[in-house]
């Protein structure tokens, strides 16, 4: 298998050679359907390159690589900005789900190549308005009907729901159950009657999540990918999928240099405002914060690679960084005075101040809230107790709302 | 003056309420943040009818002749919603100049108009800085010429007032800004603002102040429009607290109010905190204007509703989960409102750095 | 009745004029005994020349003021570092509780006297070691035996109990019943057979601190002060007779004067600490917090002046002030460097930073700790729910330990 | 140096562990707080006896010949009690001063006697300037004269590192604490680090270095100290972390353990976080001893670690309620301990001003 310098150097020379074609510059300004269209060119490209489905195995289409070729990889793609948003559900999530759990293996197979080839995409189905923190207290139904279910709910925050072909999708085949108890996760075609999906804009005036109604969806039994009674714990599983992916001690913003950069140019009161105390403690501490995560981040691969577990602590990244680039952003903003008013709807978020602060918002709460996050390390790292809980052990439909 | 409002003082306030209630709406204020250069010119109408832009122009000018206290009342009305234009407190500050300023001629042409609702914009900020200690902005034989930044309501306004250089120090001039001034619109995470920069071309301009008399009076108006600004905060924070508490009693997750979970409880305790002590330091500002204190106060107001707003902005979305994510939730017209504002006359560095200077009596 | 102004003046001329015998400096280097002898004194001189029981009544032994005056003469008081702090629990909680409550009210009128003239000290006997914030989990058991009482138990944390001679106490009548309605008030001789008191000492080497040990002390039933089972509906009554008293932005630490002169004459890396962003934001901040606080103050004042019930936002200031106090006190100390490392065990914690960031964990947690205040606020102003209290509702014996 | 601990490693820091447990109580280490003058010299022969004080020296002068790491390990178990000695960082900075100075003779005469146990000292500190710029102790003609401030270990140590001036620049001499130096003891909060004032008054030194490589080796020499009292100071953190989750899932108020409230919940997860991202830090640090890198990192760990310590402190106190600050329970020691560290080597603004300064390339 290739070593992890040399993979980290392949990588680094094959998305240089691309990033005239795929990279930030070539995406910006582009209308919705081009950068769907580039996206696609792009995720193609990687595919023929060898740079997709990177630890999947070969007979999935896959590299055969390990967790951490596929880190490494996603590590050196971070910087470029390459239009990868529209498949980090689809490949990262609901694909895998389905090379694990699907009745149909040919079947599967097919998928597999299909959305390694960035031809389909696939969305995740979990969250509704009824709660997003509370994944288990989802209300929308799937009732047997012969062979088949019948879905009938709604679904939010749906990641690409638009432009999806498929989705996998948790719903509640008894409400007389317990609410963990009562779950079952299917796969969906999201071109059959009865769906209907709504993109709606974020706050950065962003469109890329949706509402999704399901008006009597039928599917057959075929299309179910968990036992019955066995969609959450299968939901759950498919959380640690996730677990061996690039983490990013900016919060997914932009870089400390880039303020230190802008510190450089700005004065408070006529003085560079990398003199003053309060930028460089903010500088300080934001770089040890960063540097404390890395070497968490490295630690944990240097374990994988000695075929250890890493540490929990690697939990920490998300909630950290992201609070931290929330502030660093405003911070950024307020520093640039009347120069820091204007917006560049168009500009990449690890490049421009006002994108990262609009969305960091979302970022603490996508994927785990922040106060989640601090539940999972209380409680899964340290053994403290549970909060209080009254809608455990009892019928779901008996939870008081 | 008292820090306790007055039964006319809470009910000119309230009457800013329902007027505010009345006309503005989140839908109405959402369409006005993509589309550059609109504000919402039919409720500054309704406003300038019900007297805001009166309030502290004297009876004698064709104004209501009261003073920060019952400004500041209506600017919290105003960052509560938070109102689409930009138009309250440049013009009550832009008076305020006239009326200190040295140009009675001015001050006579200029008032009226201001009371009757005349746009005006403040042009102080260059670069970065919110008061440059040396004006780029050039005022030469009546005329000035030179970049203003992010001036404010600067895309429509009629007459701005200027921090600018005489070649031998500061001035404070008046212009109504003509055909000679080329107004470069930003686009701008909060459009209704009417963000410019503004090159004057040889634009005529009155000076009202000049020398250590301009400096003085330059710092004395960023007080007092801190201190408006710090009530539009207020207001704005305020109406976050109080959502994210409605919010956190009704919405229910794991089979209870997510207000029980004690990091959204006390989370929104601490931001009622930071409220009430924004809420203090604004009265206590706006009821000592004119006193030697007035400066320090009005450091104090400002520094403590930015944080007020900034942390209600963070913090009420993060209670709202999700929905405070959403365009059309509007959470963000208040994180937006919250940035502008922190910007707007000066950053909260600067103001730490004036009023250390003013308690550590450093001068200038 | 005085004028407040008034009453100001003279409370400042009297003030000033005792100072050099009672004042910080005349304290400094007593011994225990000198400093109770000298704290007894400084009372009895209130006493006579009428600043003690300010908003008592006349018959009371007291001034018949307005609690404004008693404020104002507190607000005077402080800055002199008087030898007051016997007197705090005493005159503060538990003679109004006599007074409001004994049956024997000539017994009552004359251990009032007493108390005003410093002869006599009075105890609060409230927290156990199970539990300070959670008072009414206390065990100390009131068995009925006749017309009288027997107290077992033990209590912690009682201010001063080694120098009382009287104290009140709530104890547990019945474990049967709900832990809220099973306690009941009554006073206490603290030289009665079965009372052990043994002084600890606190962090900051401080002993003013005691555990009180109760073996089978008898009282008669005429010592009892609430009916029974009113216990703890007379215990948070007593808690408001405290509400009118002087509050201080500075958290009971040293004034922000102190922290800038301190400022001017340190350096960082050569240069002046003053002009440093980050000391110059801390002292800006602070300045701006406890401005508001001292203007909250300040608008309550005028209110009670109005005959208005002053707002709520007035709990604010222990929960911010002490906080903010603890941060400033760490800061001070590492601003001096090897400097800051020297401690006067006998100085006065508003005129020394070690002081006060040693006893600041005290008042964070003594009088209601930071977490029961933010409760409170999001309680009883803002309206949010009440905490899970598995507690609530069973017998006190029931809830599990 | 890998950033993962060997084998040998986790069994040196396994075995500091277990003799610090075995010797150090909570009453010993309270005993050691109020009389002036007094450390746990039992303590300090027992280490020494276990090799702390050879692990940075080499072999070829009776020591263990190991690094940061392995120091660093033991710092950490040290910092976990903490212990009632300051001895260990000292001799271990004062080693590696002799390893990297000029004079040979020095390094033959002393390596030997601090690998055996010698108390050394650091005399850096003038007033609250951690290095002062220009050293108002002075060296001439073989001979300190002057003051320095808070020195650790000053009561008792045999051997200090003084930073001083020669009149045309710094020096770094090492001296023998002999009759001509004035110790005058500081009654401290935290008495057992033996802090003192030390007036030189003619005594001899061995200058190690000088002019500009007395000025890079001090920088080199902070850095690494600031390295170990980081791993202390990480000790402290995770002791307290563990004593504040320990005391959660035990004491129990309103009917539940007190872990069960968020408020209590979160603030332990938090500081889990600080101690992860110190220890994250420290790791690294110790591990790039000797790059380019390593004056950024050890700058990192300090402040981490501080971060870390300081909040432990305070939150593990707040969690302990009313026990949190009694003498008995003796929180306070680790309270006391996380003041005297952050300032031991320099405050933590000192720290961000330097790293700050290897961040941006600005000249020192």
């Amino acid at each position: 298998m290739i070593a992890l310098d040399a993979w980290r150097a392949q990588a680094r020379a094959w998305l240089a050679s691309v990033a005239p074609r795929f990279g930030k510059e070539a995406a910006r300004g582009l209308a919705p359907e081009a950068h769907l269209a580039l996206g696609r060119a792009y995720q193609r490209a990687k595919f023929e390159a060898g740079f997709a489905g990177i630890n999947w195995a070969p007979e999935w289409h896959g590299q055969g690589l390990t967790p951490l070729h596929k880190v490494v990889f996603e590590e050196e793609e971070m910087p470029f900005g390459m239009p990868m948003g529209y498949f980090g559900v689809s490949l990262g999530i609901s694909v895998p789900v389905v090379m694990q759990m699907a009745q149909d293996r040919d079947w599967a197979r097919e998928r597999v190549l299909a959305a390694l080839r960035g031809d389909e995409i696939w969305c995740q189905l979990f969250s509704e308005p009824s709660g997003g923190s509370d994944l288990a207290g989802l209300r929308t139904r799937a009732e047997p009907d012969g062979n088949q279910w019948r879905l009938n709910g709604q679904k939010l925050w749906t990641t690409w729901a638009q432009h999806s072909d498929y989705g996998v999708i948790v719903a509640r085949h008894d409400p007389a159950l317990p609410k963990h108890k009562g779950l079952t996760y299917f796969w969906l075609d999201m071109h059959a009657p009865g769906v209907t999906v709504r993109p709606f804009r974020l706050a950065t005036g962003d469109a890329h999540v949706n509402e999704v109604f399901l008006d009597e969806v039928r599917i057959d039994d075929t299309q179910r990918l968990s036992p019955v009674g066995g969609g959450f714990a299968a939901a759950m599983a498919t959380l640690m999928i996730e677990r061996y992916s690039a983490a990013d001690p900016a919060g997914f913003g932009p870089p400390l240099e880039a303020f230190v950069a802008l510190a450089r140019v700005r004065t408070i009161g006529g003085r560079p405002a990398l003199d003053d105390g309060r930028i460089r403690s903010v500088i300080a501490r934001t770089y040890a914060m960063r540097s404390g995560l890395d070497a968490i981040r490295t630690r944990a691969m240097r374990m994988m690679e000695a075929g250890m577990e890493p540490g929990p602590e690697g939990a920490l990244s998300k909630l950290v960084s992201v609070r931290s680039r929330q502030r660093l952003s405003e911070l950024a903003i307020d520093l640039s005075g009347a120069l820091g008013l204007a917006w560049d709807q168009g500009a990449w978020v690890k490049d421009d101040w006002v994108q990262s602060w609009l969305s960091a918002p979302t970022m603490r709460i996508a994927g785990g809230a922040d106060e989640m996050l601090l539940n999972t390390i209380a409680e899964r790292i340290l053994g403290l107790p549970q909060d209080h809980r009254p809608d455990k052990g009892i019928a779901f439909r008996d939870v008081p709302v | 003056m008292s820090i306790l409002l007055g039964e006319d003082q809470v009910a000119f306030g309230a009457a800013a309420g329902r007027l505010v209630a009345a006309r503005c709406d989140t839908a109405g204020l959402l369409g006005l943040l993509e589309p550059a250069g609109r504000d919402d010119r039919a409720f500054w109408a309704a406003a300038v009818a019900d007297g805001w832009s009166a309030i502290v122009v004297p009876p004698a000018y064709g104004g209501l002749g009261l003073g920060l206290v019952e400004l500041g009342q209506v600017a919290q009305a105003a960052g509560a919603a938070p109102v689409g234009m930009p138009w309250l407190a440049p013009g009550a500050i832009v008076a305020r100049a006239l009326l200190r300023g040295d140009d009675r001629a001015a001050a006579q042409a200029w008032l009226p108009r201001l009371a009757a609702g005349e746009r005006a914009a403040l042009a102080f900020a260059e670069g970065c800085e919110a008061l440059p200690g040396t004006p780029e902005v050039r005022w030469r034989q009546g005329a000035l010429r030179g970049d203003k930044h992010g001036v404010v309501g600067g895309l429509a306004a009629a007459v701005a007032l200027v921090w600018a250089g005489d070649g031998t120090g500061p001035v404070l001039a008046l212009a109504e800004l003509d055909g000679s001034v080329a107004r470069r619109g930003i686009d701008s995470f909060d459009n209704s603002r009417l963000p410019a920069d503004l090159a004057f071309g040889g634009t005529a301009a009155q000076v009202l102040a000049s020398g250590e008399a301009a400096h003085d009076l330059a710092r004395e108006l960023m007080a007092a429009w801190a201190v408006v600004l710090a009530f539009e905060q207020l207001g704005g924070a305020e109406a976050l607290l109080w959502r994210a508490r409605d919010y956190a009693v009704t919405r229910r997750a794991f089979g209870q109010p997510i207000g029980a979970f004690q990091s959204v409880k006390h989370r929104i305790a601490e931001l009622y905190g930071l409220v009430e002590i924004a809420r203090a330091n604004c009265l206590h500002a706006a009821a000592c204007d004119g006193t030697a204190e007035f400066a320090r106060a009005a450091a104090a107001a400002r520094l403590s509703a930015t944080e007020a707003y900034d942390t209600a902005a963070r913090d009420c979305v993060q209670v709202h989960g999700g929905l405070g994510t959403t365009w059309e939730g509007g959470l963000h017209l208040h994180m937006r409102r919250a940035r502008s504002l922190a910007a707007e006359c000066g950053n909260t560095l600067r103001w730490e750095d004036w009023l250390v200077d003013a308690i550590a009596g450093i001068a200038l």
